[in-house]
């Protein structure tokens, strides 16, 4: 199980500061929701969770030493977009983790080792409701079974961080909220920690256990750039009132208009 | 070594090569000497001699102007070891609506530059009066002669055989020049790298006993000489007929002995002057050639140019040994 | 009445629209034709559609008294071989090449220079060199079209390979791949659709490099051909030839596509 | 370490890796020059640098003997007056018939499948006709050019034409546009930065085409100049052609590039 | 002003229904939002009113006569994407109709004309709060400019009836509640018959004087093909209670996962 500990964390991508200041400390288990104006660098933030973006300045500590500087199995992933291999099937996709643990050179299972990995596949996918659609291309599925089938093949690695950028996005409400159940019933079977960026505030505060906002406390409007974002709330999910959330959702939105 | 590459190009006088080749004649001959010869058709004339001066062919065939200009000007010593035939009317000039050499003056001349045809070309000036600076020439691709003739741009050309006698099938045209005025000055010739050819005999022998096998084969009215010239005329493109009216413009000594006489003869001495001359004038010996006999050429009627640099040499050796039935 | 840019034409419509273009050619050659010849009945060089259907007759059926081969069969397996051989080698290296500098950004900088470099360099303009170096057999032949198609296949499927999502990637190192397993299980599949379409591509520069080079040295091939009866201007055997070489060049790319279109339904059906 | 397909190179390590191939590529030339000019100092095929230097000065700076002009510039003026005018043909015919190609279905369905066909033809093939229709002096070798490229030029066209999403091709109706209007003020401002694209693509080919048209009929040009001299191997004259007709391509289409981006920033911003 | 009718419309692909049996009047100056489920139908009806789809049976009216089957300048419209042109800065895209009708060939206004356009579009920028960027490039704007400048664009041209496909579908909660404010001034001031698709039925409720449910009220889940959409609730908005917007909800989100 992992912790993570942010040590004033700072972004910079050249004169432009992304994201400042950075102090936090998140336990293995938690689910923590982020939201924030579009621009202020949650997807930043997560990408130096992956590895693929290093910090500035600051430390970023997984069990207390610093991440690994590229993505590897201790980290999943569910993008908004392009998350599933479009050329394999939906059973294929999920296999696909199996099939490079099981050989190193040919990234290929046979004989009984592949049955075994099919035989998974087959169950995790009845798991997330995509039985029926096992040897579909993605592009046969739609937009909400992509991204289950995404969520499919991230946990069948059982990594123990699960990271989340906007995953339901662009799906209908409806089918949206049958993704939030799957998602909370997935993160307590698997103990996972989860982090998840989300548009949507309610969104945020049905989910977490624990809900961050990305917000720029300090704002320059003649250049966005000079000041980054910080976490300016860090709240337990469930112990707030309606008031904290509409307080929130009009600053983001000054923010949003304001870099927009 | 034993295995030798020899390598030819589509024209009357060197068809026999592709005969003997399939025909098995050289390889019987080799096998006579014990060594290998491959002969190799190339269909770019020129890209034929570059590979014989880059050192990827033992043996090529060309003309007399070209091997001093080529191999010899590109300091590969080469050795003529087979004069088959010069050019008696297989190279000419022809105009468009004009029936007389001066009316030349002022046109643009089709032709490819620095070839023979350039060389018979101002053969031709001269027997008028004129000279290059009266014209202009295009270097004119000679696979596009023919076709290109048909154009409206075009009312001069120079070429050789068969593209002449295709061209001069078309209505308007004349010839005003050819070989036949100049004869024995275009020769055609089977060369060989001198230092191979020393090393290896042999190969000389061989692909001289070859040659007047194929030589005496093609020869006379019998059915089996009219069957090989019609392979010949095929393999060309042409029928029996085109085939033999190229034949008639070209003097072939079908005769050893006839060879070995022409290349005796001082004739051959005053051509090369000549030849080496105009090359000089086009630049073509090279811009380090400081005048025109600056290389070399051996002959047995005496030696031209540059003796310590000579780099062409003509021999009657293997010839005579044909003539004297010593293969 | 609807603006002209809404306005379709029916099946039939589409069938006249586009047979008309052709039938206006045939009619305008064969006028072109019949007013040469009646000026010079011996003109070679429109023939009357007869003479070519006669000669290609001879061509195709009758076999060659020199050889014995039937020449068109012959020359047309000839080229062939050489095509797919030439084609066939710079597919493999312009995929290897490709994906190699696509992927892998170290190789890339030391590869993707030169090989802009080498891109621009006409091929035709070192014919010389190439000769030499690879001689007059069957591998220069073959060399011409490589030299001359690599370049751009490697290119393009560098391209190509850039444009896979950088979400992919990361998701396969998440799954635990390493470069290599990346490059077999998600570049090289993903790559394949690609590079059928580029070789479609370049496959009209890889006729132009075989017919060249057949010129130059063959003693068999549709280039080799029609160099051959070039200087005799044997339209009649020409014209035929390139219609032929036109109806092979149709057939190899409908072929190519084809087959993409039922192995990879993932890649087209996507781009609907 | 990181993963092989994570590792950057640095400014340096890049410069230092792009310049590798090039400086290896001068030191196996200068070694397999040496060894053959050691065998046979008279020999053309791999001159040494200075020879080509030499060559080049001469071609560059002395009057020629023959004509008095300055070949190298003479030549290179020839071909690049050929090569723009035929590529500026091809452009705007390549334009006109893409765009309405692309954008009136009853144009397309006439003219479509035909220039697919024309398209597949090798214009090499079918010389002797072009030599009649247009002649052997500069209209042919700038018509050479023309119709090996413009088939590419218009298909390639027509398709971006298509791309043209159609919501913006409504909107255009919705704010009053007749076709030629949404031709004039949509589809061809949008088409500009991307028939730069298709011109930057083919010329390579019209490159190709210009040699071949040089080497068929010409007084000068550097087509021309390199048939001519490998009448008698002079590679000292062809190599650094060669290298001089690479740099030029390398600069046309630098400078295309740079035009382009300057003239169409919303076209390129937009695709970074 | 205009009155649109649907007489028993229908729209069919091949075998497949989209449409069925949709009969309704719609008056001028009246505000439809449309809501439904994924894929049922509501662009294809959009397309219709637009003219670039034909109904396959039935009738849609436009003042008594059928609505012409090409766009022109009496129905505007703005997409979720793709609604300005890239190639011209925001005036000119203001600009641009006025300059078409200026001149049928050239499609440019010069001189006093020219000054006279440049002046109304910088207005009508001002108007929609975009005064500060007349000469970016679209590329330049954030996507909710972007929809802002389409809106401006359109309504410069004061079409009759104005259209909406998710117009605001992509962008920010913030960012969105402005756009509904801008939408609403306008659709007073210019007194337009708008048609707006929406996925959000807050959005629905909140900005419609009417709304229409497009749900499939028959459903095969064999052949989901088999039947099409219809117009299931036909609400005149501000007189239905939260009871109501739940239900609507919880339909549209059955026929959602039902079709993905
Ligand atoms: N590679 C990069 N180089 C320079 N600037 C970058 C880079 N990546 C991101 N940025 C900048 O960093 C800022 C934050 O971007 P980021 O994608 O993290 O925002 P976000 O919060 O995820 O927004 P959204 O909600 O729209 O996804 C933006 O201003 C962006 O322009
Ligand atoms: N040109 C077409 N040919 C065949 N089927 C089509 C076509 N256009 C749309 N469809 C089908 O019609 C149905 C309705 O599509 P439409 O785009 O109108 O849905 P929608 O309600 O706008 O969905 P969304 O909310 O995702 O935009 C879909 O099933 C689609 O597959
Ligand atoms: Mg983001
Ligand atoms: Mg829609």
């Amino acid at each position: 199980m992992a912790t993570i500990e942010l040590k004033n964390l700072w972004k910079e991508y050249g004169q432009e500061v992304v994201l400042e200041r950075l102090n936090a400390r998140v336990e293995a288990g938690e689910f923590v929701t982020i939201v924030g104006a579009s621009g202020c660098g949650k997807t930043t933030f997560l990408k130096m969770l992956l590895g693929t973006e290093s910090p500035s300045r600051g430390e970023l500590l997984l069990d207390g030493k610093p991440i690994p500087a590229e993505p590897d199995e201790t980290r999943g992933i569910v993008f908004q977009r392009y998350s599933v291999l479009p050329h394999l099937t939906a059973e294929r996709n999920v296999m696909l983790a199996g099939e490079l643990a099981a050989n190193r050179f040919l990234g290929h299972a046979f004989g009984e080792q592949r049955r075994v990995l099919k035989e998974a596949a087959r169950a995790m996918l009845e798991d997330v409701g995509l039985g029926h659609a096992l040897d579909k291309y993605p592009h046969e599925l739609s937009g909400g079974m992509q991204q289950r089938l995404a969520l499919a093949q991230a946990l069948i690695k059982k990594p123990r961080i699960l990271l989340l950028d906007e995953p339901f996005g662009a799906l209908d409400p409806g089918i949206r909220k049958d993704m939030h159940a799957l998602v909370l019933k997935l993160w307590k079977e698997q103990q996972l920690t989860v982090f998840m960026i989300t548009h949507d505030l309610d969104e945020g505060f049905y989910l977490g256990t624990r809900l961050w906002v990305f917000d720029k406390d300090r704002l320059d409007l003649q250049a966005p750039g000079a000041y980054g974002a910080r976490i300016t709330y860090d709240l337990p999910v469930g112990k707030d009132d309606r008031g904290t959330l509409d307080d929130i959702a009009s600053r983001v939105d000054t923010t949003a208009r304001a870099l927009g | 070594k034993d295995s030798f590459n020899v390598c030819w190009s589509i024209y009357v006088g060197w068809m026999p090569w592709g005969y003997g080749d399939n025909a098995g004649i050289v390889d019987k001959w080799a096998d006579k000497y014990d060594i290998e010869i491959n002969v190799v058709q190339i269909n770019d004339y020129i890209e034929s001699i570059n590979q014989y001066t880059a050192g990827q062919y033992d043996g090529c065939v060309m003309t007399n102007m070209d091997a001093l200009t080529i191999p010899a000007a590109g300091g590969v010593d080469s050795t003529a070891l087979i004069v088959g035939d010069f050019s008696d009317g297989n190279d000419g000039v022809v105009l468009k609506g004009q029936s007389d050499l001066s009316a030349i003056e002022g046109q643009r001349v089709n032709l490819v530059e620095l070839s023979v045809s350039h060389y018979m070309l101002a053969r031709g000036l001269e027997s008028v009066g004129m000279s290059e600076r009266d014209i202009t020439v295009v270097n004119t691709s000679d696979a596009d002669l023919v076709s290109a003739f048909a154009s409206d741009d075009i009312t001069a050309v120079a070429t050789w055989n068969p593209l002449l006698s295709e061209i001069l099938k078309a209505p308007d045209s004349n010839l005003v020049f050819d070989s036949s005025q100049i004869p024995g000055e275009i020769i055609d010739l089977m060369v060989v790298n001198t230092e191979t050819l020393e090393a290896n005999p042999k190969l000389g022998k061989a692909l001289t006993g070859a040659w007047y096998e194929i030589m005496a084969k093609m020869q006379g009215d019998t059915d089996d000489a009219k069957a090989v010239r019609t392979a010949l005329a095929e393999a060309s493109g042409t029928d029996l007929a085109g085939y033999e009216s190229q034949l008639d413009s070209t003097r072939m000594f079908y005769a050893a002995k006839d060879a070995v006489a022409f290349v005796n003869s001082p004739e051959l001495k005053n051509t090369m002057q000549r030849v080496a001359e105009f090359s000089f004038e086009h630049g073509l010996l090279g811009e380090g050639a400081p005048d025109a006999d600056f290389i070399g050429v051996e002959m047995p009627a005496g030696n031209y140019g540059s003796a310590s640099n000579t780099q062409l040499r003509f021999t009657p050796e293997y010839m005579q040994m044909a003539a004297d039935g010593a293969l | 009445m609807k603006k002209l840019i809404n306005r379709q034409p029916g099946t039939v419509g589409r069938w006249a629209y586009g047979l008309l273009p052709f039938v206006l050619i045939a009619i305008v050659y064969t006028m072109a034709s019949g007013a040469r010849l009646a000026d010079n009945p011996n003109d070679k060089l429109l023939p009357a559609a007869a003479t070519m259907v006669d000669s290609m007759t001879r061509m195709a059926f009758e076999p060659s008294r020199r050889t014995g081969d039937l020449l068109l069969w012959a020359d047309t397996l000839a080229s062939l071989e050489r095509l797919g051989i030439g084609v066939g080698l710079a597919a493999l290296t312009g995929l290897i090449v490709g994906i190699a500098n696509g992927t892998i950004p170290l190789v890339r900088a030391g590869l993707s220079p030169v090989i802009t470099g080498i891109s621009l360099v006409p091929p035709m303009a070192i014919l010389p060199i190439l000769f030499i170096a690879f001689g007059l057999e069957q591998l220069a032949k073959i060399m011409l079209i490589f030299i001359g198609i690599t370049p751009f296949l490697i290119r393009d499927l560098q391209q190509r390979t850039m444009e896979i999502p950088e979400e992919q990637i990361i998701k396969m190192q998440t799954l635990g791949a390493n470069t290599w397993q990346i490059i077999l299980r998600l570049v090289l599949p993903q790559i394949m659709p690609r590079l059928i379409s580029a070789v479609r591509l370049s496959l009209g520069s890889a006729w132009l490099f075989l017919i060249a080079a057949e010129a130059i040295a063959a003693t068999e091939g549709l280039g080799y051909r029609i160099f051959l009866v070039r200087r005799y201007l044997s339209m009649d055997v020409i014209l035929p030839y390139v219609l032929w070489i036109t109806l092979l060049a149709f057939l190899i790319d409908f072929a190519l596509n084809r087959y993409s279109r039922w192995r990879y339904p993932w890649f087209h059906d996507r781009n609907q």
